[in-house]
């Protein structure tokens, strides 16, 4: 048997309605190796990864070229061959766990699954060494949590469970598509060390695909870059990082260190910010459920506090369920607080929007992370802009015409974007759109709850970069809401750090972030990928260490 | 957007459901204006008389032509099916969306409401209010819509429930904006799919609703004839001229396929 | 796994149901008040005397005030009592009884048929789907829940009954007529009922199922290597049975309180048929004593339907319990 | 024919007429040629089960014999109950429990000799107290007896030892014998009010009864009558659905059915086991006139209306021929008392226009109430209104819902469908439905001379004079402006070719509903 497990040879996918997906694709995996494969969004990369399990998603055929397997050719082998394969030669690791799991099965009969199906291992075998798989990948009471369904683990311990699943055979190559970046940084760590561990262990080829160059950095061997459907450059992973050829490759290695911690040293001195709050957040206690003396059943935040001066952008940071989002619907108007105040330069808002005033609701504005939900998709540009500006200024017509340009032109995109639907845009557009859709109210104050965190490196520091200079030409007031320090290191003022809906560390960012003094902010700064080999093994370490420290100061409730 | 036309010239489904159903509106307009005999005159005096010359469907229990019946109780089926479901969803949407954007006090009462209306069996409820009312178009139309409109209310409500998570509903909704605004600006676009599809089937429901009231005596009155009170006072002569019975009944069931068969060539369109 | 929810969710919801009830026949009541001609006279009916009525309404106690009347019945109701029926004067549980059994054997039979039938039929169309059976299937089932109820049946009739004379015309089923006589003469209404039943569940079956089979976790199992059977059958069918459950309970409503034309047809003499005679003859009491049994048997078979989701759903998620009536 | 050779010589005329001579009016030509049944029958057979499907499903079905007013009820009442007298086929009455009669001159007093050793089902002997109860509690308000007009006319019942009876009238009644004989004057015990579980001294008894599901009747062991019934058990049950009414009849579920329709009669004609029993019989379905209210109280609009029925289709295409043409008055063409001399009404749109004309109703349009309920109405109506188009008459049909017809339709609308079963005697019929106030005067018609004449027709004795009254009487309906009768229709329904013994008797199907204890099964 060669060294050689994947190999894939010029080839090429398209739309069933002819649009070419992948272009000519060649590349191989040798044992124990791991190739990771990083792009854009739509670059083709996750089009590739499935491909090499002889899997075309609906709408997909293959124009040509060949992808073998172990020798097989996956893409005219009959069904039962690759079903044979799956999972024994190959395995496959989903990027969302959450929604790769059947939420009616026992994780435990998930993960043996195939095992039992290609009869490979007995019932017996497969339940040990699933077992032992749990406890390899530090899961907690491994002989009883295979019994658990999907919804009864953290995010982090399913993916955990999806490793497993995909180590159960013992494949020749673990096929992994974005596998950390649904999680939380602190977790990613965790993760990402296990799976780099399991890899070795078993000496298990892999296939990694990721948007995140730092990420990848850690793990990979040899790193493919792609670009709309072709391999722009491939090369070790030292190559890559240190000397790259291609531009397309400098630049996404530009945006990943611009998006560092190593950002605080060259962020811009600050704006002389006046003295007085414009908007304050006093003891604010919110969450679900019902309210009974102020404290709502189920609280997310528990008395929050937050000081935001004119022209200064304030980040809070925190990982999910740190009650951040809530906070920023909060300050909104989209949440009312059980308990707690929100001022807006002396005026105190109403818990809702609903009775505040035309005036407050457009001086505070929201753009969210989710840029597809966040816009209408059957609402033609023109008429997500028009419609704020028709609504707050009564702007109509060509008055309104010439304004929608204006932003247009401020968020840098073209005129002729106004005719297109959102469904028709890309994320980045997307999220500049609903910038813009913020702007046309006028605001004072706008709350940037996560805009990044669904975007490629790269797209990602253009929206930064946009909201710096937003900030600095029409004086916005910014909080920016982010999970991700490198993100806010390089653009806040200062920084709020929230866990379990409380306040752990607030201050300037340039000491928050250079000089953590709460535990749990040095391990947040610790887990942020930097572009340099054998990070993650310090930040595992570093984890460790912090990790007693942690459940000490942890909050009772949480 | 335009995957979706590349695909409506290729299904054949596609193809054959809108040719049949064009079909059946030039015959109810047609019917308007010429049909081969006058459908309430009494052509022969040989009742259910298998097919002849010039009655190419025969004749019906008393005489009459019941191709000429069939194509007027064309136009009046496919008028009282189509605005019965109208009527329906009308009602069942908005109050639907309402619902579901208002939840709360507003929703507990429409859904308990809808609850009876489906608790009830349709043809009980056909009948009382027939009693009430007497039976005419209109009573009938008025019967399918209400009772169509609890079924089309509950899908409203499920789709405005989804909608509503969504982020532009909910800042257009901190921006100030009216129910107006939210339910037809903002939802409208996106429920209008699945709730033509629903219109679609719902429709084909109706006709056979409306057949089986005719069936019970509850139909319009003569000597209008639907679809399915044809099928039901020629029921006596599947022996001599089963067409009069049939063909009422087929049209009734080619109709419906088609509805259903566009609905599914729509949607397979809209899954890619 | 949340056994403790589901009990609180099923005593809501009886509750719940109760209150349905009650509104319910309030309405009941108030419909047969403002419908044309009162009971007494529908009684009497040709013949009807002023001083007739006078005397029918008099023993009819109908001469008291709506309100009282109701409230006694009512009060009657909740004791078990459904009063007695205004036209044959006897009490109305007995009225009742034989059309009970009969519509529970009919729709019961019909059921136990359809049921399995529909859903094995619905799961091969989604697992072979687009293919040859797929595309079959659907068409024959499409034009069988296309075709009139009473053109089905009657031809059923012509074909087995008359033509061929190897079963009964008629569901008629004199007392103490055996097993193998009574299958018979069910057969026919059994069989038109079955079509048209097995169609609607087949086909909402397969569209659930279709949508299932388009969620990632599919895919995940297909890159497990299990085979399409298996992902049907093991996979999706798990996610399908809270939908599948309610359509199978919405049917068999329908085969409680919907089959009169099939009851008309056989001459089978079961519910459907009786809440129109007494709607006809203004017989409130059995009127009242049908829609409750109607609504009962909804409303409970969409309970039972919510009950399997909620079982065959770890998460039994607590929701406001109203809430899927 | 057991009874009829058993009893006739013991029928003493009463006065010198003949009696053959009386009730001839529903005499009709041909009546035993309706089919190839009638006297020609092999030797009665015993035993067997026979199922009858009715045409009218009914919660209302009842054994209370006061309130009878449907086939159903009828069928049941002459299985169950025995009665004085029954009418023959040549319209005579012939004794049954009452062994003879006879009146006096005046036929104003009437006696009967009850025959001995009639007992109720339960072994209790039928006494004439019994008798006399189940006539006069008609009279009684509580019972609401749909014969309260026909016992009017006796003014008192006593008993003349135990097995004579003595009957008073008002006004002379030469036909009484008939009356005592009709379905509601079922013989029940004295006191009986509740008939839930009914006790007669009919040829069967009661194994079970379901109203509007199914009746279930089994042989009487101590019938009066001498090895009757030939049949162990009978059952009922309605088939509303006339087409599958006839397919349970050719598919052998049942023995016998109500009511042929349409293409059905052909079918069951054709069919190898099963024939048609037609009846003639002066049965109609009339349109009328409410004459107490606008606009039907305008004669024109409904002489207008009688000139729009073509009544040769109706006759053709909607019965298929099986009935008669009628001439809008309810005596019957084969009746003596026919009254030749009244022109025939036929389809004449010119006369319709000229009526409508003088009627002045113009373009305002004319509701004709119709049901399912009102046997062939909804085709009439259909057929009427095409003709009125040609009349340039806005002619509106309205089917209106079965239930309420009786209470809210039929004498509370314009113009609406009504339908009769013929009575024994003309005489009754038109007590029933030509007096003022009588129940079934729909059209609240009223004319003195016309009650006049129904009177002297029951008190006359000569024939010729009865036939002048009778013409009369047929001119002043013909012209009231009231009633429309387009055809009569002849009963017509569907027995197995096992069946015998039946007999046609023209007031009514299957032998006037009255052959439970005479048909046989000649397997």
């Amino acid at each position: 048997m060669s060294t050689n497990i994947l190999t894939v040879d010029d080839l090429r996918i398209a739309t069933t309605t002819g649009m070419p997906v992948l272009d000519g694709i060649s590349l191989r995996v040798c044992r124990g190796e791991v190739l990771a494969l990083i792009g854009a969004s739509g670059s083709g990369k996750t089009t590739l990864a499935l491909a090499a399990l002889g899997h075309l998603r609906p709408g997909l055929r293959a124009t040509g070229g060949s992808v073998r397997l172990d020798g097989v050719e996956m893409l005219t082998a009959p069904q039962p061959v690759l079903n044979r394969m799956r999972g024994r030669v190959a395995s496959y690791i989903a990027q969302s766990a959450a929604a790769a799991f059947n939420p009616r099965m026992r994780l435990g009969d998930q993960v043996v699954e195939s095992a039992l199906l290609h009869r490979s291992q007995s019932a017996v075998q497969a339940r040990a060494r699933a077992q032992d798989l749990f406890g390899y990948l530090s899961l907690p009471n491994p002989d009883r949590i295979g019994t658990r369904f999907p919804y009864q683990v953290s995010g982090g311990q399913l993916q955990r469970f999806m490793i497993a699943m995909g180590l159960q055979e013992e494949p020749l190559l673990m096929v992994c598509d974005e596998p950390t970046s649904a999680l939380d940084v602190t977790t990613q760590v965790e993760v990402m060390r296990l799976l780099k561990q399991a890899i070795l262990d078993n000496d298990t080829a892999a296939l990694f695909v990721s948007h995140d160059l730092a990420v990848v950095a850690q793990i990979a061997t040899r790193i493919a870059v792609m670009c709309a459907g072709a391999i722009v450059e491939i090369g070790d992973t030292e190559q890559i990082i240190n000397a790259p050829r291609e531009d397309y490759t400098r630049e996404l290695i530009a945006a990943c260190q611009h998006l560092s911690l190593g950002a605080l040293a060259q962020r811009p001195a600050r704006l002389p910010a006046s003295a007085d709050a414009t908007l304050s957040v006093k003891g604010v206690v919110a969450g679900y459920g019902k309210v009974s003396n102020g404290k709502p059943s189920i609280a997310t935040l528990h008395g929050v506090d937050l000081e935001v001066r004119k022209r200064e952008i304030v980040a809070v940071i925190g990982e999910s369920g740190s009650g951040k989002t809530t906070l920023a619907r909060v300050i909104a108007g989209l949440h009312a607080p059980a308990s707690g105040a929100v001022t807006m330069s002396g005026e105190t808002l109403a818990g809702l929007d609903a009775q505040r005033t035309a005036a407050q609701r457009r001086r505070i504005q929201l753009a969210v992370q989710m840029a597809d939900t966040a816009l209408n998709p059957k609402h033609r540009l023109r008429r997500i802009l028009g419609r704020v500006l028709a609504f707050f200024h009564g702007i109509k017509g060509a008055a309104a015409e010439a304004r929608m340009l204006e932003l247009l032109a401020m968020v840098s995109l073209p005129p002729h974007y106004l005719d297109r639907y959102p469904t028709e845009i890309s994320g980045g557009e997307k999220q500049r759109i609903n910038l813009a859709r913020a702007l046309a109210a006028e605001p004072e104050i706008l709350i940037c709850d996560e805009i990044t965190s669904a975007l490629d490196t790269i797209v990602a520091g253009q929206i930064i970069a946009l909201v710096k200079r937003l900030r600095d030409e029409l004086g916005l007031t910014i909080i920016f809401i982010s999970h991700d320090l490198a993100t806010v290191a390089s653009i806040a003022d200062r920084v709020t750090v929230l866990r379990h809906g409380r306040v752990v560390e607030a201050g300037e960012s340039a000491e928050v972030l250079s000089a953590p003094k709460d535990p749990y902010t040095r391990l947040l700064v610790a887990s942020v990928p930097e572009l340099r080999q054998g990070w993650l093994e310090d930040a595992a370490a570093m984890r460790a260490t912090l990790a007693t420290e942690l459940e000490t100061s942890r909050p009772g409730a949480a | 957007m335009t995957g979706a036309s590349t695909s409506l010239r290729l299904s054949p489904t596609l193809a054959f459901s809108t040719v049949v159903l064009t079909m059946f509106a030039l015959i109810a307009l047609v019917s308007l204006v010429a049909l081969p005999q006058d459908p309430f005159d009494f052509i022969t005096d040989e009742p259910l008389m298998p097919p002849a010359v010039g009655m190419w469907l025969g004749s019906d229990y008393l005489g009459r032509d019941v191709l000429s019946r069939l194509m007027d109780g064309t136009r009046i089926t496919l008028f009282m099916a189509l605005t019965a479901t109208l009527l329906a969803h009308l009602i069942g949407d908005t109050l639907g969306l309402l619902a579901a954007t208002r939840g709360g006090f507003v929703d507990t009462v429409l859904s308990r409401i809808v609850d009876i209306v489906l608790a009830l069996p349709k043809i009980i409820v056909g009948l009382v209010v027939v009693a009430a009312l007497g039976s005419s178009v209109w009573v009938i139309i008025g019967i399918a819509s209400v009772v169509y409109a609890a079924g089309v209310f509950r899908i409203a409500r499920a789709l405005g429930n989804d909608l509503k998570e969504m982020d532009y509903i909910k800042l257009a909704r901190s921006r100030g904006e009216g129910m107006g605004w939210i339910l037809f600006g903002e939802m409208l676009p996106h429920v209008v799919r699945p709730l033509a599809t629903d219109f679609a089937i719902r429709a084909s429901f109706a006709i056979l609703f409306m057949s089986s009231l005719s069936f019970v005596g509850l139909g319009v009155q003569p000597p209008m004839a639907d679809w399915g009170g044809m099928a039901r006072e020629n029921l006596g002569g599947l022996s001599t001229n089963p067409l009069a019975a049939v063909a009422p009944a087929l049209a009734i069931a080619l109709v419906s396929i088609a509805l259903n068969l566009l609905v599914d060539a729509l949607d397979g369109d809209a899954r890619h | 796994m949340g056994s403790q929810g589901v009990v609180n969710f099923i005593i809501w919801r009886l509750f719940a149901t109760l209150l349905l009830l009650f509104i319910v026949s309030l309405l009941v009541f108030w419909a047969c008040e403002i419908l044309p001609g009162d009971v007494a006279q529908v009684a009497l009916g040709q013949y009807a005397t002023p001083e007739n009525v006078q005397a029918l309404r008099l023993e009819m106690g109908l001469n008291e005030p709506a309100a009282q009347r109701y409230l006694h019945w009512l009060a009657g109701a909740v004791q078990g009592d459904w009063g007695r029926s205004m036209v044959t004067k006897s009490p109305v549980s007995a009225l009742l009884s034989e059309r009970v059994a009969n519509t529970a054997l009919l729709a019961g039979i019909t059921t136990v048929i359809a049921v399995p039938l529909a859903i094995l039929l619905g799961v091969a169309m989604a697992m072979w789907n687009g293919r040859a059976l797929d595309r079959g299937a659907s068409v024959v089932i499409l034009a069988l829940s296309a075709t009139p109820e009473f053109l089905l049946a009657t031809l059923l009739v012509l074909l087995f009954a008359v033509n061929l004379g190897w079963l009964p015309a008629v569901a008629y089923l004199s007392t103490g007529s055996g097993i193998g006589q009574t299958a018979r003469a069910l057969l026919l209404p059994t069989a038109s009922l079955v079509v048209v039943v097995t169609a609607q569940i087949a086909r909402m079956t397969r569209a659930i199922l279709g949508n299932i089979l388009t969620q990632p976790y599919i895919e995940m199992a297909i890159l497990k290597g299990v085979p399409d059977r298996r992902i049907v059958a093991r996979h999706a069918l798990r996610n399908a049975v809270g939908p599948i459950a309610n359509v199978v309970a919405l049917n068999t409503a329908y085969l409680v309180s919907g089959i009169v034309v099939v009851e008309t047809i056989f001459a089978y003499p079961g519910l459907a048929r009786l809440m129109i005679d007494s709607v006809q003859s203004r017989d409130l009491p059995v009127v009242q004593a049908c829609a409750m049994i109607f609504c009962a048997t909804y409303v409970l078979l969409i309970l039972l339907a919510d009950v399997m989701a909620r079982v065959f759903d770890p998460r039994s998620l607590p929701q406001r319990p109203m809430d899927t009536i | 024919m057991a009874d009829g050779s058993m009893t006739t010589g013991n029928s003493r005329p009463a006065g010198g007429f003949s009696r053959r001579a009386f009730n001839a009016g529903l005499l009709t030509t041909g009546l035993l040629a309706g089919t190839g049944r009638g006297l020609a029958q092999t030797a009665p057979k015993r035993g067997g089960t026979v199922r009858l499907a009715l045409f009218q499903q009914s919660t209302g079905d009842t054994f209370d014999s006061a309130r009878y007013d449907k086939g159903n009820d009828y069928i049941r009442g002459t299985s169950v109950y025995s009665y004085l007298t029954r009418m023959d086929e040549l319209g005579q009455a012939q004794p049954e429990v009452a062994e003879s009669w006879e009146a006096n001159k005046e036929a104003t007093r009437w006696t009967f000799t009850i025959r001995k050793g009639v007992t109720f089902s339960d072994g209790a002997p039928l006494t004439t107290d019994d008798i006399i109860f189940s006539l006069l509690r008609h009279r009684e308000d509580k019972v609401a007896s749909t014969a309260k007009q026909l016992i009017a006319n006796i003014t008192s019942i006593t008993a003349d030892g135990p097995n004579k009876i003595v009957m008073e009238l008002a006004q002379p009644d030469v036909d009484l014998p008939i009356l005592v004989g009709i379905f509601q004057f079922a013989l029940v015990k004295s006191g009986t009010y509740d008939f839930a579980k009914p006790i007669g001294t009919g040829a069967f008894t009661v194994k079970e009864f379901q109203p509007g599901i199914r009746t279930v009747l089994v042989r009487n062991p101590n019938f009066w009558k001498q090895g009757q019934p030939y049949i162990d058990q009978f059952e009922m049950f309605p088939i509303p659905d006339a087409s599958a009414r006839a397919n349970a009849l050719l598919s052998g579920d049942v023995d016998m059915i109500l009511e042929l329709r349409g293409n059905a009669i052909e079918q069951v004609a054709k069919s190898s086991n099963a024939e048609v029993f037609v009846t003639p019989s002066t049965r109609y379905t009339a349109i009328q006139a409410a004459v107490d209210r606008a606009p039907s109280n305008n004669p024109d609009l409904a002489l207008g209306l009688s000139y729009l029925i073509d009544r040769k289709r109706v006759l053709d295409t909607v019965l298929r021929g099986y009935g008669s043409i009628a001439n809008d008055h309810p005596i019957g063409a084969t009746s003596p008392y026919f009254n030749a001399a009244l022109p025939q009404r036929e389809l004449d749109i010119d006369k319709a226009k000229f009526h409508f004309g003088k009627s002045g109703i113009g373009k305002s349009p004319i509701e004709l109430s119709m049901g399912d309920g009102v046997l062939y109405s909804v085709d009439i109506g259909q057929l009427m209104q095409r003709e009125a188009m040609r009349a340039g008459l806005n002619l509106q049909i309205k089917r209106e819902p079965a239930e309420s017809y009786w209470t809210a339709v039929a004498g509370k609308r314009p113009f609406f469908a009504t339908n009769f079963h013929p009575r024994p005697t003309y005489n009754m019929l038109l007590n029933l439905s030509w007096k003022k106030g009588a129940v079934w005067n729909f059209s609240h018609y009223e004319n003195e001379r016309l009650e006049k004449l129904i009177d002297m027709t029951r008190a006359e004795f000569d024939l010729t004079k009865r036939k002048e009254q009778y013409g009369e009487i047929q001119t002043i309906i013909h012209n009231s402006g009231a009633i429309m009768i387009p055809t009569f229709l002849n009963y017509v329904d569907g027995v197995s070719k096992k069946i015998k013994g039946l007999t046609p008797l023209p007031i009514g199907s299957l032998g006037g509903f009255n052959f439970t204890d005479r048909i046989w099964i000649d397997a």
